[in-house]
């Protein structure tokens, strides 16, 4: 059992570092919108942010980090330490980079995506050039994939797709969709979806902003009006869409932003330090103290979930139930983030982005409004505890 | 014991709510909060013509000279249809100290405006510190002959760029005693000196930057005892607590009405969500804590009411309605998932809100402090 | 809208009071085991305090207090609100009294028993005489009373029981079964029971202790083995058993003690102020101030509900739902309770009755143990919270 | 990093649960209960003879030479089981301290006597104020000629009823800096003036006051430099702390294996509870708690173990641990209900235990407040 990092891991932990210090703007903080373990808040996903986020996306790319977790045959370097680690640092600086490409689409075509799908589109995720957004939920079907609507029907070489999608982060600043559609309309549901690419620039395919309550454009509605997708753009098998969805969601619910914790909580700290109540520094009253003293012991056994996550990715382990717990805890973690900071800044944490006397540039009060999409994202925390509760203690389901 | 609310009261709650209804819809609370003052003209008039404004003003003020109890059943109602503007700075933070201190000059020259509509007040009271307890209070007033200047700045004044006067509470000598030493001024928005610049909140109502820059007032300002501003100033906070108590109870209300219903329409893996254990019993707390939490703010309202002591109920009051608030919208968003994390949804605009409360006029360590106190800790 | 006592009311409250003072012994304080909202210590249910509630239930009942919430034409005041402030205070100082007999038996008796029953039954209840212990559980059922197997089988005058019963309180210290058993075998569960009283001194009746996890008997199982209950002894309808206990779960429900609650915060609170921690006293330390203060709050709610549901009686309304938040609020205030005092008393807290240097004679330590009881008894939280979702919300109910 | 136990600890883990579940059965925990010394002098030969007593003694006392995180592993096990007995007194709190200040010739008295199951150790360190903090140290150590008087009383003692010998602390010069001012002392249990009285506590361990009246000690009795014992002292409780929680992660999970069991097989409304959601959310949230403090109770172990300052990770594993287990066997308790709360079942063994040992070597604010230092507050 050895909780350090190892020497290589702390030199590349090390690099990263410096690069990101170096790339980045000297005031990033200032306006950088991000808060750990949410979903509306993404800098990479912002119109505003998108030059210099694709910009970065190409450099990491130019290091071989974007793929850094991959298989060497698809030139990474088959280290989900590593790429934890990546995540760990880029998430702390709240760098605008990463998304569906690189932690859900790249290797779920590793796994299951045919020769030629590999060809056409993992040197583009690798090296930052394209990005997906995901094609799952459907307006009266959140997590219930079962209940899709959206058809794929086959003309040949091509299906035709009719139908819409909903929440998809950053459909309106990628190029392709990761899009799950009923091919096989009589079979039982668990069977009948494929799993497919679809081009933004398809004839018939719309997008449409959803503006989310911290005020930012990050999901979209997608519209589908007989769009014409060549067979070869399949991913995975025909009518086995909702294993490779699963298999995709893992990774989903792996790709977590670690460091912004860390920082968020040292930030929290120095806030204590240097702000006074009633003649003396917050951080000498004992309710502050046990406050931030319990939320940096969660925030703890988040860390050592996500580093347990990558040491068993790397030791070839399927970690479905970790990925549950992951993505419950780190969302969950979010909230309790968001409840402790607002509580010790007060009315100052109500202070909106752009606003006189706002500390850390209001990103608490957007904090505090965007932790709200953490446990109800890419399955709620309720489903989470479902899947653990039956597939990993093996209780019995619902009759 | 009677848990009923009176017939006027009844009257009252009703014709508030069918009102509100028709009046301040969500589209309209919503082009509301676009304005920089955060209200609106129109509908402030309207509510005034029934009366809300002299609501708890004495008659001989112009107004209807009912108990602080049926301003807190107002304000519920206001709370369930989020009607925004500066009424509880008006009537409360404003008007509650010069009913308590002012002269029968000052109070004539005021009052029968607030009642008319056509005043707005507010009270300038925490500063930096972010406190409402008397020791965090600096802003200065020094008598200079027969004037006084204020220099200094307040922060999260409410409402002060819709307001005609606003009050503010000074240090015009150290405390000899806790709460000694402040003197309540009454200033006019556009005096020399006074500098009003809005704060952006996530509850996008109207806080404000107050900064007096040797603002000079003749003494006819003075609103009560000089250095013994306190009983009056804590009479307006204790009231405006339990009014924005009060206000929360009627968001929960709302949030619960709407997540039950959505509840029982929406359907996920074949049957409606309201019927999966999880989400019937987060409703169920959600709407125990709703209930309980009105208990205890119609008590303090009640206790407000007849003149008593009323710190022990007016603290708890405040404490849970405003832990309780925000629990209830985020449950709701749990309920809502995906919708009610849109712009165009209702629910975001009872969560910033409700945080919002939980905040007002002092946080929750502070009036959990005052129970302490008040348990004889 | 009043929150205060008539004067009449307060007349009332002193005048119990006063009794109460009087005729508990001066040491009652060090020996009464009881914690509020819990099942597992009342002192009127140990063998060793029977002597001493037997007199003081006679006592009660010479006042006219025990059926004091009764209609005048069966001797009370008709006066919920009376009998809440009798709770109230009784439970305030520990009064070792009350019980089935008069919470449950008498008001249901008096509105659905026959005018023979009520002969033979109010008298003894309302002057302290007789005692009734409750026959509803099973031991493969605990709230699930659909699944009832005790049957109770027509034999012309009589019914013949055979079965068994679990968590029946008291049933070694009280005279009368209150048992709902199963009459007819073929119809739909709703329509198959009947309550009924069954004697203890009835042939084929017996009952064996079940030790708590405090240690004391307050639970039995009881055993029917062709026990004969005449037929005039069916309380209610034959086969409307169902009705009958749900009608006498709202009593049950509603029968709460609240000063306990009041007390044992009182006592909190002088445990701060006179114990030091590093020099000194806790009631200085923030981190006290405010769990105190929030536990005193959530008493506040409670004690809301508690008159309010009292004075809904009196307006004649049936407080159906009340009785299910009341008594989801009141166990579980009896949890958070405990774990405040625990937390408060630390290792104080654990040591038990009889220990040297134990606090309030080791109270709290137990009542840690017996909070566990009140959220599972007499329907458990997570049943009381549906209850409250179909019913009062009008929820669906599963499929 | 690797967050696998190695081979060694892993054929541990097993053998002891092997072991555990044929010589600890509840049957056999329950006896022990019953005897006032809360010890089994059979129990603990066998558990000697396994080497257990010496598992983290260098060779040459008779030991193995394993890391703390071995005994962690080992501890967890017995927490499984709820294995009774003064183990965590003798091994950290005892032999800790020798091992960190004692001169070789104590240890070479004492340790392999450890090591062979012959002597039990404890420590003498809380007062009536409750604390583990230096400063709240008062139990007096006078010099006098060639030795020491000892006068005070000790509480909390663990297993002071089957020690051998027992270690107290001592302060022996006032505080010139946090921490200093302190000296330890062996004493015989039976040494004039000592007087040992057992507690009786809800956890049914061993919990005793030891009061000493004019002790009086020879020089050789001194372990470590005087005035100086606070970091030996230290390293046992951080030992203790951690091997204590090690324990409420092995109760942790066998309160979620009971349960899990439980709720698979007990049938009402027709279904098993397993399968209602309310139930099934309930055990997710025990597994998953479960799991992250095991992580800290490991990671700390494991920090420990390489000799690097582990404030941190100790102050965090010791309140983690406190909290969940406490929140774990509760929890256990819903999903038991009626049967659980009986004395012949097992869970309220686990339940007793994991509340005791939130207050075991200090309260969870305590190891809050070291969490806070921790962070730079």
């Amino acid at each position: 059992m050895d909780f350090a990092f190892t020497k290589e891991e702390l030199d590349f932990r090390r690099e990263i570092e410096a690069f990101v210090k170096e790339v980045l703007p000297p005031d990033w903080d200032e306006w950088a919108v991000y808060w750990p373990g949410s979903y509306g808040t993404m800098p990479q996903l912002e119109a505003e942010f998108q030059e210099i986020s694709r910009r970065f996306s190409r450099m990491l790319g130019e290091k071989g980090w974007l793929g850094i977790g991959w298989p060497k045959e698809y030139g990474g370097q088959g280290s989900a330490m590593k790429a934890a680690i990546s995540g760990d640092v880029l998430s702390y600086y709240r760098f605008p980079a990463g998304g569906v490409a690189t932690t859900i689409a790249g290797p779920t075509l590793i796994l299951v995506g045919s020769e030629e799908l590999k060809k056409e589109f993992l040197p583009g995720i690798a090296s930052g050039e394209i990005g997906f957004w995901l094609g799952y939920s459907e307006p009266n079907a959140g997590s219930d994939l079962v209940s899709l609507k959206t058809t794929a029907v086959d003309d040949g070489d091509a299906f035709i797709v009719n139908g819409q999608k909903i929440w998809s982060s950053g459909a309106h600043v990628t190029e392709y969709g990761w899009v799950i559609a009923k091919t096989d309309m009589d079979a039982p549901a668990h069977k009948s979806a494929t799993l497919m690419i679809i081009p933004n620039d398809t004839p018939g395919v719309t997008i449409k902003p959803i503006i989310n309550i911290c005020g930012n454009h990050s999901f979209n509605e997608v519209f589908f009006d007989d769009v014409r997708v060549p067979k070869r753009y399949v991913v995975g098998e025909v009518n086995k869409g909702f294993y490779n969805v699963m298999l995709a969601l893992q990774f989903e619910r792996m790709s977590v932003g670690s460091g912004g914790f860390r920082r968020v909580l040292e930030e929290l700290v120095r806030f204590a330090r240097e702000t006074e109540r009633d003649g003396r520094p917050l951080s000498e009253d004992p309710r502050v103290r046990k406050a931030l003293a319990a939320i940096a012991v969660e925030i703890e056994v988040f860390l050592t979930f996500y580093w347990q996550s990558a040491w068993m990715q790397d030791r070839g382990q399927v970690p479905e139930l970790e990925a549950s717990a992951l993505k419950l805890v780190f969302t969950e973690l979010s909230v309790k983030l968001a409840d402790t900071a607002m509580d010790l800044l007060g009315p100052f944490g109500l202070l909106d982005k752009g606003s006189k006397r706002a500390p850390f540039g209001g990103r608490v009060g957007m904090g505090y409004l965007d932790a709200i999409s953490g446990p109800i994202g890419a399955g709620t925390s309720e489903i989470q505890k479902t899947i653990l509760a039956t597939r990993g203690l093996g209780l019995p389901r619902k009759k | 014991m009677d848990f009923d609310l009176n017939e006027e009261q009844k009257i009252l709650q009703r014709s508030a709510a069918d009102f509100l209804k028709k009046e301040c819809p969500k589209e309209r609370v919503r082009r509301i909060e676009e304005t920089e003052e955060k209200y609106s003209p129109d509908l402030w008039r309207k509510m005034a013509d029934l009366g809300w404004m002299g609501l708890h003003l004495p008659e001989q003020y112009g107004g209807t000279g009912w108990s602080f109890l049926s301003m807190a059943v107002l304000l519920e109602e206001m709370g369930y249809n989020i009607c925004p503007g500066p009424f509880i700075s008006t009537t409360l933070l404003g008007c509650v100290p010069l009913l308590h201190a002012g002269t029968e000059d000052q109070k004539q020259a005021i009052l029968p405006g607030v009642a008319s509509g056509d005043l707005i007040l507010t009270l300038a009271l925490a500063e930096s510190d972010r406190g409402y307890e008397p020791s965090t209070l600096k802003v200065s007033g020094v008598r200079s002959d027969e004037s006084w200047v204020i220099d200094g700045v307040k922060l999260f004044v409410p409402d002060a760029l819709s307001a005609d006067h606003i009050l503010c509470v000074a240090r015009t000598s150290a405390a000899s005693e806790p709460g000694a030493g402040l003197t309540l001024f009454r200033v006019e928005k556009d005096h020399p000196g006074v500098t009003v610049t809005p704060l952006k909140t996530i509850a996008r109502d109207n806080q404000c930057e107050v900064a007096f820059d040797h603002v000079r007032l003749g003494p006819e300002s003075v609103i009560g005892p000089v250095d013994e501003a306190w009983p009056a100033v804590k009479a307006a906070l204790d009231r405006a607590a339990v009014g924005r108590a009060a206000e929360v109870v009627g968001a929960m209300r709302a949030t619960l009405d709407m997540t039950v219903a959505y509840a029982k329409e929406r359907v996920q893996f074949g049957r409606p969500i309201g019927s999966f254990q999880a989400i019937q019993h987060y409703l169920a707390d959600m709407w125990v804590d709703m209930l309980g939490t009105r208990n205890l703010v119609l008590q303090a309202a009640w206790k407000l009411s007849t003149g008593e002591p009323a710190d022990r109920e007016v603290s708890m009051a405040k404490v849970r309605a405003g832990r309780m608030g925000r629990k209830a919208t985020t449950v709701g968003h749990r309920i809502f998932a995906g919708i009610g994390f849109t712009m165009e949804h209702d629910l975001h605009l009872y969560h910033r809100r409700t945080v919002a409360a939980d905040f007002a006029f002092g946080d929750s360590d502070s009036y959990h402090e005052r129970v302490a106190r008040a348990l004889g800790l």
